[in-house]
């Protein structure tokens, strides 16, 4: 009898599968993800070493010696213990975290606007105390500039009454006002000494919030032109909820990472970060094989450093909020032997 | 000739005035108020004794032994040093503040709504760790539903278009969307532990953002008998904005304290925080006699406790941001004395 | 139940996964573990209420649970009921 | 209170009239404010009451400590009387809901997450 080998679901739950099957949820993995992103499968060396990280009972697993990458965080701490300053200090000094981010709490640039006096003064007292590249960070959010919370409205409303060309329309505005905030926090951000801004989960509410992105992503660019400047993607595809939006010639909906890449490089980004969502109901060797075919493309063009998403839910990392730390590591060691990424 | 003493105009500045200049002054301040605001001029005692507290060089001046009273404290902390639970910590432990108040930078309710999970874990912590009443505070701050900030036409730019009836319908949407983000929030706080739910600075939109309140209060009453609910006002007198709006049949627009503690009483307030105005061109002693008169129909007919309102630029403290201790100590003890109020 | 009852490691797990109703490799796994303190209590990782929620018992609120589910006395739960109990003892 | 920098607004408002919080009797007077919303005059007389003292020793911070120490109902943990074996913070706020009679939200919050009985219908 084949042994049994202890492993996880996209959900987190833990099973227990022969090497076989393993190797099958790989080889389904790349194949579904190829015919879906239109990219090539991952090739026949490159699952094997993905068995080998996957058929293992051991508890931990890591790159080899000398292959580290920088780790970035979105988010640094969860602001319960001490002090916002002390979320970061922990993250450098605890975690040995390769760059920090503060951010508020209501984690997207409008409600940020509103308290910037006061996040520039926490900026500049954690200026004081850490050693690692430190900036701020918030989602573009274009939802929020909807009706009830926002003055446009709701495209989610107007879409299923076939009002596409109102739907169009809103969302052209809430572009402009998105990136109208996320460019004045950045300004604002720059005076209270920030080394990076990072534009997180751009593209959560389609085509038109990631146009809000690169758009303040460009003038960002050119008002700064030393800022380190980063995204990370809400999801591995661009939703078209406008669906006839362009950058720089560009249709924006339908993208899929590598793509996205070229686009933001061209906005003037010095990290992007894609993101590919778990498969709940598919094993973790299925999701990495899937995850990684997606992003190779971009990985292997890319202009820019990529730090892949790797947080719950995404990058082949389980969908549970107390993610296992055996698929999590896995799902890194994978992605980084297999795309020679920048970062994580 | 007559000795000089040094006392404090309405903006903090120090200036000489001899003892007739400043009974001229209590005089004036009493006689323009109680015009204005249709009361009782105060009476040749009260005159007398507030002469007594503010032609005085003393540093600092207190109330008798045993006439203390108790201290809310709205916005406690100033969220710079440590964590906003060590901040009610130290005015708990350090200034003996009676009721401290947990607040979210952006200080009002509807950007609370986004965020009330982490404010509700800050508030749990906070009752483990403090032995006093723990409120939470915000502003109703109706502006916020107007456009740009929200879903609704913004009345401000209707009323001098004189479409009076569309700012009128703006301004009743906007307060209910209002009643409901209360709610929301203090529901959540309730649960977390909170003693008492402070809306701060009531009215500061006219009498649309002050009826929001008044209803926000009274189903809150409804479904916590044991709440504190303290509003406390923006000014001395609900402006008109909308101009018809009632509560319990009585038309909230033109009201002074008197009424105003009515209706909050009426809602089930545990405590009213009347608030009024400081002219930085008068004197101190002006001041006082004026706060003090437009107050005091309301302490004749107070059932709930009284918070006057003694922030910087209101209740005879001067407006600026370092309220000098001998005006502050000389309105604490004047209020105490001639109203016999309940706390600040 | 190293610290209070002296246990050995296999000894404790099997305790502990006895008095929780799971498995012993159940103790180890988030995933599993997740569910089951929450379901009696036990506290988590706060991420601003996110994870746990305000409902959940947090902090010496959790030590009263773990104390009941473990049938073992916690020093500061039981100085707690002593100190908050000065009045009714046996209310607490 | 209000705006202003913490000594010259909240230092200076404590000193010429506050109560003086749980240095004396303040938080608790602060209670039947907020839970019964009773008048600063009434407020102190129960408090009084129930603490078998004066309204004057309400706000006097020698005669408070020895009956806060008695009653269990949380000091200051600072200076020389540091004493880890008194009630404090949220196990303080248990005594004090019996001695005032009032229910607490948070200690009857605490009560339901461990399972404790209530003394109130709240």
């Amino acid at each position: 009898m084949e042994a049994k080998i202890r492993t996880r679901m996209g959900d987190g739950a833990l099973v227990e599968m022969t090497p076989a099957q393993i190797r099958a949820d790989l080889e389904a993995g790349t194949l579904a993800a190829a015919k879906r992103s239109k990219s090539a499968e991952l090739t026949s060396a490159e699952l094997d070493h993905l068995s080998e990280i996957f058929c293992s009972n051991s508890r931990f697993t890591g790159v080899d010696i000398g292959d580290e990458v920088v780790l970035s965080y979105d988010g640094c701490g969860s602001q319960d213990l001490g002090t916002r300053i002390n979320d970061l200090q922990y993250y450098e000094q605890y975690l040995c975290a390769d760059s920090l981010e503060l951010y508020h709490h209501d984690y997207s640039y409008k409600p940020a606007k509103a308290v910037m006096a006061f996040e520039q003064d926490v900026m500049r007292q954690a200026q004081f105390v850490t050693t690692a590249p430190l900036g701020y960070g918030a989602m573009p959010d274009l939802g929020l500039y909807t009706v009830p919370d926002g003055p446009v409205p709701n495209w989610s409303q107007l879409l299923p009454l076939g009002r596409i060309a109102e739907s169009r329309a809103a969302q052209e505005e809430a572009v402009e006002l998105a990136a109208d905030d996320i460019v004045y926090v950045a300004d604002e951000m720059v005076e209270a000494g920030i080394e990076f801004i990072d534009l997180d989960t751009a593209g959560a509410a389609g085509d038109a919030d990631f146009l809000a992105a690169l758009k303040a992503i460009e003038r960002i660019r050119a008002r700064h032109p030393d800022l380190g400047i980063q995204i990370g993607m809400a999801g591995e595809f661009v939703l078209g909820m406008h669906g006839e939006l362009e950058y720089d010639g560009v249709r924006l909906a339908g993208l899929w990472p590598l793509d996205q890449m070229k686009l933001a490089a061209k906005a003037g980004v010095t990290i992007y970060g894609p993101a590919i969502n778990t498969n709940t109901g598919k094993s973790i060797a299925w999701n990495v094989a899937r995850t990684l075919t997606i992003a190779k493309p971009c990985c292997e063009a890319a202009t820019v450093p990529v730090h892949l998403n790797g947080g719950m839910g995404v990058g082949g990392v389980p969908m549970h909020v107390l993610p296992a730390g055996d698929a999590t590591c896995r799902a890194s060691r994978a992605a980084v032997d297999i795309l020679r990424l920048d970062g994580l | 000739m007559e000795p000089r003493i040094a006392t404090r105009m309405g903006d903090g500045s120090l200036v000489e005035m001899t003892r007739s200049e400043i009974k001229a002054d209590l005089e004036e301040g009493t006689q323009q108020s109680a015009k204005r605001a249709k009361v009782d001029p105060l009476t040749q005692d009260e005159l007398d004794h507030l002469l007594d507290i503010y032609a005085s060089s003393a540093r600092f001046t207190a109330v008798d032994i045993g006439d203390e009273v108790v201290m809310s404290n709205d916005g406690t902390g100033t969220k710079h040093i440590g964590n906003r639970v060590q901040d009610l910590q130290t005015y708990e432990q350090v200034l003996g503040i009676d009721i401290v108040e947990l607040w979210q930078i952006d200080y009002s309710y509807k950007a609370i709504k986004t965020n009330v999970a982490h404010e509700g874990q800050a508030m749990k912590i906070a009752q483990m760790l403090c032995t006093n009443p723990v409120q939470y505070g915000a502003m109703p701050d109706l502006g916020r539903y107007s456009k740009p900030d929200g879903p609704i036409d913004n009345w401000s730019e209707l009323l001098p278009l004189m479409k009076v009836d569309e700012a009128r319908a703006a301004q009743i949407e906007a307060c209910a969307m209002l009643v409901e983000d209360i709610n929301f929030v203090a529901d959540h706080m309730v649960e977390a532990g909170a003693d008492g739910i402070d809306m701060d600075t009531t009215g500061a939109a006219g009498d649309a953002d002050f009826l929001a309140g008044l209803t926000a209060c009274r189903m809150l009453r409804e479904k916590y008998p044991f709440l504190g609910i303290e509003i406390g006002m923006a000014s001395e007198f609900v402006l008109g904005m909308h101009g018809q709006l009632e509560f319990d049949g009585e038309r909230l627009a033109g009201m002074w304290p008197k009424d105003q503690l009515r209706m909050v009483q009426a809602a089930g307030g545990s405590i009213y925080g009347p608030a009024v105005n400081i002219n930085t061109g008068k004197s101190t002693a002006w001041n006082i006699a004026r706060a003090i008169t437009i107050i005091k129909p309301a302490m004749e007919i107070a059932e709930i406790p009284v918070h006057v309102n003694v922030g910087m630029g209101v209740g005879g403290v001067p407006t600026c941001v370092y309220p000098p201790a001998d005006a502050t100590s000389r309105a604490s003890k004047a209020f105490v004395e001639i109203l016999k109020i309940d706390g600040y | 139940m190293q610290i209070t009852r002296g246990m050995r490691l296999t000894e404790a797990k099997t305790y502990v996964a006895g008095k929780l109703g799971v498995s012993v490799l159940d103790l180890s796994d988030p995933t599993v573990m997740l569910d089951v303190r929450k379901e009696l209590g036990l506290g988590g990782i706060l991420e601003s209420g996110e994870i746990t929620d305000i409902d959940d018992p947090m902090g010496i609120e959790a030590k009263f649970n773990i104390a009941a589910v473990l049938d073992v006395p916690v020093n500061c739960v039981e100085r707690f009921r002593a100190k908050a109990g000065r009045r009714r003892p046996a209310q607490i | 209170m209000g705006t202003g920098d913490p000594l010259g607004m909240e230092g200076a408002h404590t000193q010429a009239s506050g109560m003086g919080g749980m240095r004396t009797a303040g938080d608790l007077v602060a209670r039947m404010q907020m839970t019964r919303r009773m008048r600063l005059k009434e407020a102190k007389a129960y408090v009084a009451d129930k603490l078998g003292c004066t309204p004057r020793d309400l706000s006097d911070p020698s005669a408070m400590e020895q009956i806060r120490i008695e009653k269990g109902l949380g000091t200051l943990p600072f200076t020389s009387s540091v004493r880890p074996g008194e009630a404090g913070m949220i196990e303080a706020k248990f005594n004090i809901s019996q001695v005032l009679d009032i229910p607490i939200n948070s200690v009857e919050r605490f009560k339901e997450r461990v399972g404790l009985a209530s003394s109130f219908a709240v």
